[in-house]
């Protein structure tokens, strides 16, 4: 009775699996917070465990204890899924990506085009909860965050192709371990070539940042859930245990964004021996989320009209001249 | 305290204008303040003519429960000098708007219609204003004959 | 049911009420979530919706026509939830006490868990009222 | 035309710090009417002033706004002083114009944050409403309380402004300079701000005469005129200031107006702590004063706008009639006339621009463009084109 069964059974549940992700989600939440608040010249959570590293937790548990309210009006399937799929699509996306070993537990060849389908499946996901709400200001959202995600979703999915071309392979995990040998011959002896590949994948690294800013909804491209404008946007009617799993949601596609962030560009969970993978995972998307953190705290919000031109006018272009450079460089390579 | 001379004119140019036997009263307590009293049927007139003088401004309109009839003040100002044109009307009683004249006045028309009852013709839109929707028609709460007791008591006890 | 109570009591989120105030204290509760003073370090953030929001901070006496919109936000928020009433208008009408537009005190109206005096009250007094509501529930 | 749908603003918006509820009759993302129900902060002040001597009148008439308490006291005081006769000592009038001033800074920065907390620049309205805190601990310093100071009373002032209060006052204000020409590098070049501000909430000076638009809506849109120039009082006649106007007629000039207005007010200050009269700063008065019969019109300039109260006294220890109205009012049909043809996410910024008081405005309410009832003087037909959205939820406002 061979123990590899046991073994994957246990990571799917333990370690790169639920229980990790959970815990990881909180943490990031709490990082996320509490750069925010620094930059805002203040605190932030502090009186929850060590430094309101708890906070996130007290928050989610409360939720899950609170009365769970469905507006009559609201037709009840809609209403319900949503805060379920919106919590397990980017919890099965979790295990398309490398966290523990060079392999992700789930990998296999083309997965970045899974990845792609489900995010947009989110959107999906969060329209249909906005419509089935009935709320003027959730079906004001949910038409926002539509609205958005026709105009970040195609750049964003360019962006990440890059290094896909390069590494002639569409699985996250292979590209992860391409970046890492193309690092170290790189490092090895640098050539121009090196250089011209290395800057080309930094400005996809921005271009996809910029990208994941606008699919996790920070701002500047909070829209769709202005609080000003429209009281909580799409999730507005949202209250009790179904509020819990959106939060929960939102945080775990923060990590999955930061993790796809790593895995295409940083090079995945691979570092220098001394230090173990899972642990380099854990610092790199950590970067990745105070990146993000401090540029919701710069930015003022878009408009969604601006939003839209905006990424029509400069953002497609840069995305198809990287692609274009990216093609130049996959012949020489 | 002297009292300007172009103060002195504006008063002259609104009797010229209006006719002087229509201008009741009027008085300059001080510099850059006028109170002008006329007949109501030629308030459109001086207001038509005050505003070609230069009283673009409307500040506000008040009303003022005078015991035998309702007083309705026209804080006019051009620059620093206000003018207070004045008009007598009686209770539940009638006036033109004004707001054909002065767009901006018809705010205030509104107002002293909720507290006082004067009905504004052909105001383009005098329904309820400040008073909550589910306050009692007729009242007018600004009147000396309500006290203040048998507001709330009326109120508050339907409330 | 600690870990519940833990919970309860350590992310509490506001919603803010202005029930025909004259804003004094609704700039004094605003500015007890800015950097000086930052209620945020106890977990309470201000939220927009009521479906969020478990403690309503009611400010001003309630006016006739705020009356109806004071329950209907009151009934819309979900179980278990608090109210308190800022300010010494929302605790007994204060200042306008027998006008004839005001209900005096938000306690004629919803159940109130927290009183603040002061007119209006300090940040510093703000805080210790929501402080003081968390030991209630056990902090 | 197809059925508009109709997206409420209010009474309870994390936008709006005052219950106000604004129906906006939307298509899309276009506004395309605006019908506002305010009235729900009308307590019915001035009735309750008619049943209360004049010195009890004090206390209501500082807590008809909590921002902009001290303009309110100020005309009150103004207003039954000329209707007395009465002469105050000159030191009294250069307190009241200090902590104007100092309450004009406290409102106008305050405003500045709470309008890039309405564009989601909340790092900005932390930044400045921590700045803030340095106004109002100086105002705290001279009269006891952040909010509703109760400096001036009948007569004059309460309370004098010591030599060590100088001091602070200045070092204060130094800071505050600074603070704010940082500001103002940030609204004139940060691209986020001048994105969601610039060409927004157009209000042309024709349209803005017409509507009897007052303070910095007005001065906004090019036209010259502030109380405290044309109708000084105080000692406003003898404090040279320079009246802030710009001509962009959208929501950056009235930030901009606001800004350089903090600027001009610390300069007033500080020349007024230079040239500060010695003398008493107060005559007695008695307690149940009677008032002499007559009339009184006062005005002031409130950091909002044109501030105006109207006392008609028949000679008792109580006012017979006192009549309100507040700047806020005066600029209601404007902001109607800017936000049409607008986003819905403009509206809260387009709002905040005429930085509204409801708790003054609850005196009068509001202007009323009813969808169905075409009126004569509305100025261009709007332009329409109705999608079909279904109205059946249950939260339709009556």
């Amino acid at each position: 009775m061979s123990w590899e069964p046991v073994i994957t059974a246990l990571e799917i549940v333990l370690f790169p699996g639920f229980l990790f992700i959970f815990c990881y989600a909180l943490f990031c939440e709490w990082v996320d917070r509490r750069i925010f608040a620094r930059l805002q010249n203040r605190y932030g959570p502090l009186y929850t465990g060590w430094k309101g590293i708890l906070q996130p937790l007290a928050d989610f548990i409360k939720l899950l204890a609170k009365e769970d309210i469905t507006p009559g009006a609201a037709d009840k399937a809609g209403f319900t899924a949503t805060p379920i799929l919106f919590l397990t699509i980017p919890m099965t996306l979790m295990f398309l990506v490398p966290v523990l070993g060079p392999r992700a537990i789930a990998a296999f060849e083309g997965d970045l085009i899974v990845v792609f389908f489900m995010t947009t499946l989110i959107n999906l996901v969060v329209f249909i909860g906005a419509w089935s709400a009935t709320n003027r200001f959730t079906v004001v959202g949910g038409m926002r965050s539509a609205l958005q995600m026709l105009s970040y979703e195609i750049p964003l999915g360019l962006a990440a192709l890059g290094p896909a071309v390069l590494a002639k392979t569409l699985c996250i995990s292979d590209i992860a371990q391409w970046e890492v040998e193309a690092w170290k011959s790189f490092l090895a002896h640098p050539t121009p070539l090196g250089v011209v590949t290395a800057v080309v994948l930094a400005f996809g690294f921005a271009l996809f940042t910029l990208g994941e800013l606008a699919e996790l909804e920070k701002i500047p491209f909070d829209i769709p859930e202005a609080e000003t404008e429209i009281v909580a946007g799409w999730h507005t009617e949202y209250s009790g245990k179904k509020l819990a799993l959106i939060r929960l949601g939102m945080d775990v596609e923060l990590i999955f964004g930061a993790s796809l962030m790593t895995a295409l560009f940083l090079g995945g969970p691979s570092g220098p021996w001394p230090i173990p993978p899972a642990v380099w995972f854990i610092v790199k998307t950590l970067l990745c989320v105070v990146l993000i953190s401090t540029l919701r705290a710069l930015f003022a919000r878009f408009r969604i009209d601006q939003v839209v031109r905006w990424m029509w006018k400069y953002y497609v272009p840069l995305a198809v001249v990287y692609m274009i450079a990216i093609q130049a460089l996959a012949v020489v390579i | 305290m002297s009292v300007p001379e172009d103060h002195l004119k504006v008063v002259e140019d609104l009797k010229k204008a209006v006719g002087a036997e229509n201008v009741l009263e009027w008085s300059i307590p001080r510099e850059r303040r006028i109170f002008v009293r006329v007949k109501t049927e030629k308030l459109r007139d001086s207001v038509r003519h005050l505003r070609d003088v230069g009283f673009k401004h409307v500040s506000t309109i008040s009303g003022v429960d005078t015991g035998d009839g309702i007083d309705v003040v026209y804080h006019l100002a051009r620059g620093g000098v206000s003018l207070a044109l004045k008009v007598r009307t009686d209770y539940e009683g009638k006036l033109p708007t004004i707001s054909d004249i002065i767009p901006g006045a018809v705010l205030y028309e509104r107002e002293v219609h909720d507290l006082f009852g004067v009905v504004f013709e052909n105001h383009p839109d005098l329904s309820r204003l400040i008073l909550p929707d589910d306050w009692p028609e007729g009242v007018y709460p600004l009147l000396k004959k309500w006290k203040i007791e048998d507001l709330r008591r009326r109120l508050m006890g339907s409330g | 049911m600690g870990i519940l109570t833990w919970a309860r009591t350590r992310s509490p989120w506001l919603l803010h009420f202005n029930a025909g105030a004259c804003n004094a204290c609704d700039i004094e509760v605003l500015a007890a979530l800015t950097p000086r003073f930052d209620l945020e370090r106890f977990g309470a953030i201000l939220k927009g919706s009521p479906r969020h929001a478990d403690v309503l901070v009611v400010t001003g006496s309630v006016t006739r026509q705020v009356k109806d919109r004071l329950v209907r936000i009151y009934e819309q928020m979900p179980e278990p939830k608090f109210v308190v009433a800022v300010g010494s208008c929302a605790c007994a009408g204060g200042v306008f006490q027998r006008c004839y537009n005001v209900y005096e005190g938000v306690d004629k109206i919803i159940p109130v868990d927290a009183y603040i005096p002061g007119c209006p009250p300090k940040p510093e007094a703000i805080i210790d009222g929501v402080v003081k509501l968390l030991k209630k529930l056990g902090y | 035309m197809g059925e508009e749908f109709l997206v409420p603003i209010g009474p309870q918006h994390p936008a709006l710090k005052e219950p106000e509820n604004f129906m906006l009759t939307v298509d899309g993302e276009y506004v395309v009417d605006v019908r506002a129900r305010i009235g729900y902060n009308h307590r019915g002040i001035e009735k309750a002033m008619e049943d209360r001597t004049y010195i009890q009148n004090l206390y209501i008439v500082e807590r008809v706004c909590g921002i902009c308490s001290d303009s309110h006291m100020t005309c009150y005081v103004q207003c039954v002083e000329e209707a007395m006769d009465l002469e105050i000592p000159e030191r009294a009038e250069y307190i009241r114009v200090i902590v104007a001033e100092l309450e004009r800074i406290h409102s106008h920065l305050l405003w500045l944050g709470v309008a890039a907390h309405e564009i989601g620049f909340d790092t900005l309205f932390f930044y400045i409403w921590r700045d803030r805190e340095v106004v109002m601990d100086l105002l705290e310093l001279i009269s006891g309380n952040r909010v509703n100071y109760a400096m001036p009373t009948i007569g004059g002032v309460r309370r004098d402004i010591t030599p060590e209060m100088e001091k602070e006052l200045r070092k204060g204000l130094k800071i505050l300079y600074e603070r704010t020409e940082y500001y103002k590098q940030i609204c004139l070049n940060e691209k986020t701000i001048l994105q969601r501000a610039v060409g927004v909430g157009i209000l042309t000076p024709r349209q803005a005469v017409e509507l009897c638009a007052v303070g910095p809506t007005l001065r906004a849109s090019g036209i010259k005129s502030d109380v405290r120039a044309d109708d000084p009082y105080i000692a406003y006649d003898r404090i040279p200031f320079e009246v802030v106007t710009y001509d962009w007629c959208d929501v950056a000039a009235r930030v901009m107006v606001r800004i350089d207005e903090v600027l001009e007010a610390i300069k007033m200050i500080e020349y007024c702590l230079d040239h500060m009269p010695r003398g008493p700063i107060r005559v007695k008065v008695p307690v149940m004063m009677k008032v002499p019969e007559g009339e009184v019109v006062s005005r002031v300039e409130a950091p909002r706008g044109e501030l105006i109260h109207y006392l008609v006294s028949r000679g008792g220890i109580k006012p017979y009639r006192y009549k309100i109205r507040s700047p806020t009012l005066g600029n209601i049909p404007a902001v109607c006339e800017m936000l049409k043809g607008g986003y819905i996410a403009d509206v809260p910024i387009v709002l905040a621009a005429i930085d509204p008081c409801f708790s003054c405005t609850d005196r009068i309410v509001f202007y009323d463009v009813g969808k169905d009832k075409r009126w004569v003087w509305t100025h261009e037909q709007l332009r329409r084109y109705g999608i079909e959205f279904y109205k059946r939820n249950r939260g339709e406002v009556r």
